[in-house]
């Protein structure tokens, strides 16, 4: 069956989402696709809004916060993925996903990105990479484009963009995919995946700005996407085939989920808490102190 | 001066397992019955620089300082110096380091001036000839200052079976060095301070740091996670909770950073368990701007500062009363949050109940300061008990209530600021926890309105719990004191000896604490004045942060405070002397 | 009540291109030789919600903002249902929305009630008529607006040129629907509105914002690198130096976080040029730390705050005095600190400059507040000039002072506790610049005596600016006014806008601003307070930040504020119905 | 002549960098002969003290600040990079170094070597990287040995050991070498190389702590690093072979200049300052705005 033809038979699940609020996007706005691919991607998991913790950042894609109807949390810049992750570890039965643009994920939060893909956490954490600070208007991020002025750099900004996914791959991540907003079929695909994954899924949205990204329109990405899995032979848990793959940032920009590894999560990992089952938002309560007061006797 | 104890230094260089040592005389000494009360002094190096511990004791109940030494232990030249330089005139130094005489300038001098008693122990001799290694030369040192004591030897026998319980290869020899360092004599003169315990029933009492007490108290509260950075002086919070989290089964990460510990623990918090966190001052400003989202979305945040001298890195290990200002004025936009003060083992126990509970009721955040002298130094503390503190999180759970819920009702205006809380998953319905201005479901809103009353229900919290939060206490007659004192803190322990040692001298002194600071309760604190006439106040700063606090929430002026800002606690001997030059009767 | 200026509306949705027709309109208006002091509302999104331009002109000096809508274009359905709502009754709307009789609730009851006199112009008829598009319907609108404001049309004319210098082929046809704008009548009646120029000389004035004001005053003062994150309402500072960085020469660098920006802001300054960071509230949070080692190490360091309602996110785009306790008592360990406030164009024209002269002086962190109604808002003001603030910099540089320069000299202890500085590299005697507690070249010390007088050292700098800051300023007759005012940053403007109505109505007023907040001048203060019997604060914030400092620093009490903290600036109507309520004589 | 003649004849200049205070290091610690190598480095450079500003973050290895007589700042703990940046760009012909320890450069400031890097300031930056915070008594770091129990992390820690030069090789360096804190002549040859490199010189010393860290002691270093140059045929501009090589953590650790390349660094790409020879030092004074203000008149 399509997804479209799942989502129709879904139609009440989908539309326990909407919420009353209006969108504040400019039209053509990559955001609209990515916001309807997350409502997807969860109604075909079966996931109800009550049992979900979406966590926002600040930007132009976070202004979604109040646009679907669920649990959310609107943050703070740039600091979304440490507070989905305190969330995600307090009760792992939440479904735990994140939303962060490039300006948060690559500026003002990358020691958060590193850490959080490093230690494994187990959420889903999506950028919506529009190669720009949108809410602020349109000024460089790290994956502006070399020499493009923007807002607050009219001679363009010197370093060369930020190879994204080169970074995240040096930092021994367990999921790592990228995806389009022009493309909300694929994208539903890939965050479907990408929620059940153990630990911490990484996925990448290319977002066209219609307004500020002129460097890159939507058709740019159109002529220069390919499938991954139109590779013969790819093998996703080779990093350094991933690596190869990802190395360029102009030309054939793989979508799908690049690189992958099968280990326990951060949770999975803690000694002290082998086999207990429950979750730590369960076990607040007054607890003996006395067996511990032994050694100061 | 130190009439009601006794004050032992223990100085070497830094780096030299001094705090072993120290940490066996304390715990033999509580065997012995007696009350203790000790710092610990080191540079923020990790090799060199001198080092010391002083521990006070006392067969009565002490609760501060004193920084008149009565004997002390040597043990190397560094030590010997040190000890020199503070020991008061009269006191015994006891050591082994042979070539003294050669390798200190003014020696003689020195001794003489300050009539000191020196007693050099062949140490090394002792220790080599019983067996021992160098490095037991402390044994032997320990086993004499027994002796000068007049303690059982059994009492420090015991203690080194424990301490070395793991090596039991040297238990013995070390214990035939202390008992030959016991059994020395010297031809001239054998020295002796009188030194009496009372035989009070120790196993009813803890030897502990504030650090370990706050953490203890964590765990009873029920927090289940635990992330930080270290910094000291609050590092050993995180050292002890992960060594006992096999234990307690808590989640203890060390996170990559500060701002992120306080991210993770507000979203722990959100999600629905306990988090803390703990830094000291430098660390915290890097959690300020969590602390204002957690302000904002009005889900509870509990940050424990343990305070050591700024600015900037500042005497990392040493300590301060310095950072009120920043935990009552740090972060940006305004909202309600709640200050307290450790101000010894047993408050840091309590307070982080307090704490939690209050950041959970009001869904605020909770400031809770202490001070590397309380969170690094020891003392004895009746034995700590369950269930003394319940639980109060101010979610709703009860299925009927939960079945009622609407998504408005998460941030409802209400009277007291109060709206309903309750944890993702929990209910159908849901809310959007903004941290841009919303209205009550959390939906953004930029309505002149709607946003103006918003900030008011956070900010009328104030006044909610303003009507609920204890009074300050007094101590000592709450009248008519020749000289009374205000404060927060560690400033506790100290004022409570001097207040006796000042009866003693025929001075009525009394003192008004502080342990919740904002929001300030000014009542009690007002009555005070007026019933007292020479009030100062005192704090380890410079400024008089809570002074000033004060003077802007009521008509009160204090022209009189007792300051202290060079990284050192408040000694006894600093109150006496400040009331000296106070009070004319002396 | 806006009896000395007239008050015009642009409204419309969010994002099309509002503040383009907002500019143009003003800088004809000012060509005109009116007075302007204008504001922006939009909300925090790129499309949707309504935005406006209030634009309040007057051919005398107004200072304020008045919320009393004369007249009013409404560009499409938002913007026209906003005007209805904020019109005065009997005011002026134009608007060329044909269908809003059927898509506006309520609209005969809300025309009628409010006797409004509407004017609906087939505006897009005539732009497509006059060869224009359908964008020109704005065009058409202000056309029409001018013969409204019985103004030459020519000076529109000219501004149109102006505006569309690099879209040439558009300026033609744009003219002529201005023109056919002017010349459409109304079958019934004319609309006017009578508002005279004093035909102002135009030229001598500019017309500018806050943050640009800034920008050029760091320009004029030898700021050489500014870093700086994105934050509403600071960006523009950014984004202006970079855009004239080929003029300046000046290094413009958007830097990766806020941290990164204070951090190699103070770099800059240390090696001895003179670099400026701005930014807004949480983004101030996070250059806390940095504020404390610029402290410390004695190296100056200028921070702009361009305040906005937080807590967290809040209302960004919106406007704030609540940051006041932020920029005191932020920043972690106890240091001396200057924090200034603007209050319009010019005063951040000239407090940036002193905030730079006085962080090199005395050697420590400069917090220098704005706000969003200030930096984004719109003034007349004259044209600033060169040259009228000298560059201080307080650094050692003549060759025989150079040469004798010892190492110690740069943390010595002095009576001002002000230091010899100089910059790297200009002598052989090196020093140390240690965040750890240092002696006089900068080397560590744990020392209780060296750290004891070193704090305090930096602290007494305190006392040293205090002898040198200027006092409050006041405004009007000084003594015995019916009511008073103290007060800080923006509430400046409508104040003297307030004391001239308020004249008007035989009420005496003054006003007392703080331009130097802290250290706190307290002298002129206390005696304005002993002058006049009925005096009030003034504060953009809740809890009244510049009341409890005052209130902490003197027996001063200010039971009666008036608190604003809904994200709109003060109005002249704020402050006259306030007046009414505590002056019987209205 | 041999790098020891060269220092013996420069014996002066050498101790001109001779401060009074007293190292505090553990007795083998790693970092006295990193201090050592640094003034070697200086002196055969030719680099006088008053020509400096060394830049120090806060740790045990940051201890030195007031050990070495130069201009020096002790600043926050994990800012110096930026620091550092700030202060160099201010005035590039001021030496400028940044010392800092792998906690402070992976954990707590690791958004600003991220960002340093990619701008490719003009400074120097020795990573003490003794895989753990010596300073405060022994946590484990992003470069602790997975699994080794640590003050505060009993049961080791979850995440893999960071591959901190993959790491670095990420985000588009110009110089990367490595050391080792037992090689005192090699240590020095490394930091003159970056002395001489026109943009941030990233060079990490694999730095022996034999108080904290018991994983790795000196021994174990040296049977495992060899000098890069013994590879025949390695090409250090090739960033592929530069990926290859440091993907061991466990053997074989190269050491020496592992990748280079040559570029304007930040402060030469600066287009509005293209040609104008002067310092930002020396451009402080009162500049006349009047040409500026036209557009609002
Ligand atoms: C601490 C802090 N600094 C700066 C800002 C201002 N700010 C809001 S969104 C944003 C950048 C947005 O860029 P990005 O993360 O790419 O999101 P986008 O708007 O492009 O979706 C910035 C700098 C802030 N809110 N908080
Ligand atoms: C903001 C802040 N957080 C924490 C600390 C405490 N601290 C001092 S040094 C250090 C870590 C040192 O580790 P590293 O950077 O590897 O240096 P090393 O001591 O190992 O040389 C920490 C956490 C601090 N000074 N400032
Ligand atoms: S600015 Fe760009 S990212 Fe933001 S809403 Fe508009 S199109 Fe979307
Ligand atoms: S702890 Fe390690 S890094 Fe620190 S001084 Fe000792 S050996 Fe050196
Ligand atoms: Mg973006
Ligand atoms: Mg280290």
């Amino acid at each position: 069956m399509s997804q479209l033809h799942k989502l129709i038979n879904k139609a009440e699940e989908f539309s326990a989402y909407e919420s009353d609020q209006k969108h504040t996007w400019c039209s053509g706005c990559g955001n609209f696709g990515i916001l309807n691919a997350l409502k997807r991607s969860l109604v075909l998991e079966n996931i109800k809004p009550q049992e979900t913790l979406l966590c926002f950042d600040v930007g132009c894609n976070s202004n979604a916060s109040d646009k679907i109807k669920a649990y959310t949390i609107h943050g703070l810049h740039g600091r979304v993925a440490s507070l989905a992750s305190g969330a995600a570890i307090a009760n792992t039965k939440q479904k735990v996903i994140a939303m962060a643009g490039d300006g948060a994920t690559f500026s003002e939060g990358i020691n958060h990105l590193v850490h959080a893909v490093r230690n494994d956490y187990p959420i889903t954490f999506i950028v919506h990479n529009n190669n720009n600070y949108g809410l602020t208007i349109g000024q460089a991020s790290s994956t502006t484009k070399h020499d493009f002025a923007m807002n607050g750099s009219p001679d363009g900004v010197i370093p060369e963009p930020l190879n994204t996914l080169q970074f995240v791959l040096s930092f021994n991540p367990s999921f790592v995919a990228r995806s389009f907003s022009g493309d909300i079929e694929h994208m539903t695909k890939t965050i479907q995946m990408a929620l059940n994954h153990r630990g911490f899924a990484y996925v990448e949205i290319m977002q066209a700005c219609p307004t500020f990204n002129k460097a890159t329109p939507q058709e740019w990405y159109w002529d220069k996407i390919f499938d991954i899995q139109t590779i013969i032979g790819y093998d996703k848990t080779d990093i350094w085939q991933a690596r190869k793959i990802v190395d360029s940032l102009d030309k054939d920009l793989a979508v799908g989920v690049i690189y992958e590894k099968s280990k326990p999560n951060f949770v999975e990992q803690l000694k002290n808490r082998e086999g207990l089952g429950s979750e730590l938002i369960d076990e607040v309560k007054s607890t003996s102190i006395t067996g511990l007061l032994q050694e100061f006797r | 001066m130190s009439a009601n104890r006794t004050v032992l230094k223990i100085a070497g260089e830094n780096g030299m397992g001094l705090s072993s040592v120290g940490e066996m005389v304390q715990k033999a000494l509580k065997k012995n019955g007696f009350n203790i009360r000790s710092e610990r002094e080191f540079p923020s190096t990790i090799k060199g620089g001198k080092a010391c511990n002083i521990i006070n004791f006392s067969s009565s109940k002490i609760y501060g300082l004193s920084k008149t030494i009565d004997i002390a232990i040597g043990l190397d030249r560094e030590g010997v110096k040190d000890c020199l330089e503070t020991l008061k005139p009269g006191g015994i130094l006891i050591h082994g380091f042979d070539r003294w005489n050669k390798s200190i300038k003014n020696l003689p001098q020195i001794v003489e001036s300050k009539k000191l008693q020196v007693f050099l122990l062949p140490a090394r001799d002792i220790a080599l000839e019983n067996g021992g290694s160098v490095i037991m030369v402390n044994t032997v040192l320990l086993g004499f200052l027994w002796k000068v004591l007049g303690l059982d030897i059994d009492s420090l026998r015991q203690q080194i079976k424990v301490q070395f319980q793991d090596k039991s290869s040297i238990i013995n020899v070390n214990i035939t060095c202390a008992q030959a360092g016991f059994e020395y004599n010297f031809p001239s003169k054998t020295p002796s301070l009188s030194v009496s315990s009372n035989k009070l029933d120790s196993t009813k009492q803890i030897l502990i740091d504030g650090n370990t007490s706050l953490a203890l108290g964590a765990i009873q509260a029920g927090v289940r996670a635990y992330y930080a950075y270290p910094m000291s002086p609050s590092t050993s919070i995180l050292v002890y909770l992960a060594k006992v989290s096999h234990q307690t089964k808590m989640l203890v990460k060390q996170a990559e950073d500060e701002i992120t510990a306080a991210q993770m623990a507000l979203g722990s918090m959100h999600m629905g368990t306990r988090a803390l966190v703990a830094t000291s001052g430098g660390g915290f400003d890097l959690m300020t701007e969590t602390v204002s989202l957690s302000g904002m979305i009005e889900t509870p945040l509990v940050i424990t500062i343990v305070q050591r001298p700024g600015p900037a890195t500042g005497l990392p290990t040493w300590t301060a009363q310095s950072d009120l200002d920043l935990a009552i004025y740090s972060a940006h936009g305004e909202f309600c949050r709640i200050v307290l003060a450790c101000s010894d083992a047993t408050s840091s126990f309590e307070n982080i109940q307090h704490a939690l509970n209050l950041s959970e009721k009001y869904q605020i955040p909770v400031i809770l300061l202490s001070e590397a002298t309380i969170g690094m130094g020891y003392e004895t503390t009746p034995e700590f008990t369950d269930n003394t503190i319940p639980i109060e999180r101010g979610i709703i759970t009860a299925t009927e209530e939960i079945d009622a819920l609407q998504p408005s009702d998460r941030y409802q205006i209400t009277s007291t600021g109060v709206s309903k809380r309750w944890l993702p998953g929990k209910s159908k319905s849901t809310y959007f926890a903004n941290g841009d201005e919303h209205w009550e479901e959390g939906e953004i809103t930029e309505d002149e309105q709607e946003a103006g009353s918003m900030i008011k229900k956070r900010l009328i919290k104030t006044k909610t719990i303003l009507d609920n939060l204890p009074e300050p206490e007094i101590f000592g007659d709450p009248m008519e004191a020749d000289i009374s004192f205000i404060g927060w803190g560690s400033s506790k322990g100290p004022m409570l000896d001097s207040i006796e040692i000042l009866a003693a001298k025929n001075i009525k002194a009394n003192y008004l604490h502080f342990n919740y600071i904002l929001p300030l309760k000014t009542a009690k604190l007002i009555e005070f004045c007026k019933q007292n006439q020479n009030v100062s106040t005192i704090e380890g700063n410079f400024n008089g942060q809570l002074s000033n606090l004060i003077e802007s929430k009521t008509n009160l002026k204090f022209p009189q405070r007792l300051l202290k800002w060079n990284g050192r606690p408040f000694y006894v001997e600093d109150i006496v002397d400040f009331v000296r030059e106070k009070v004319n009767k002396t």
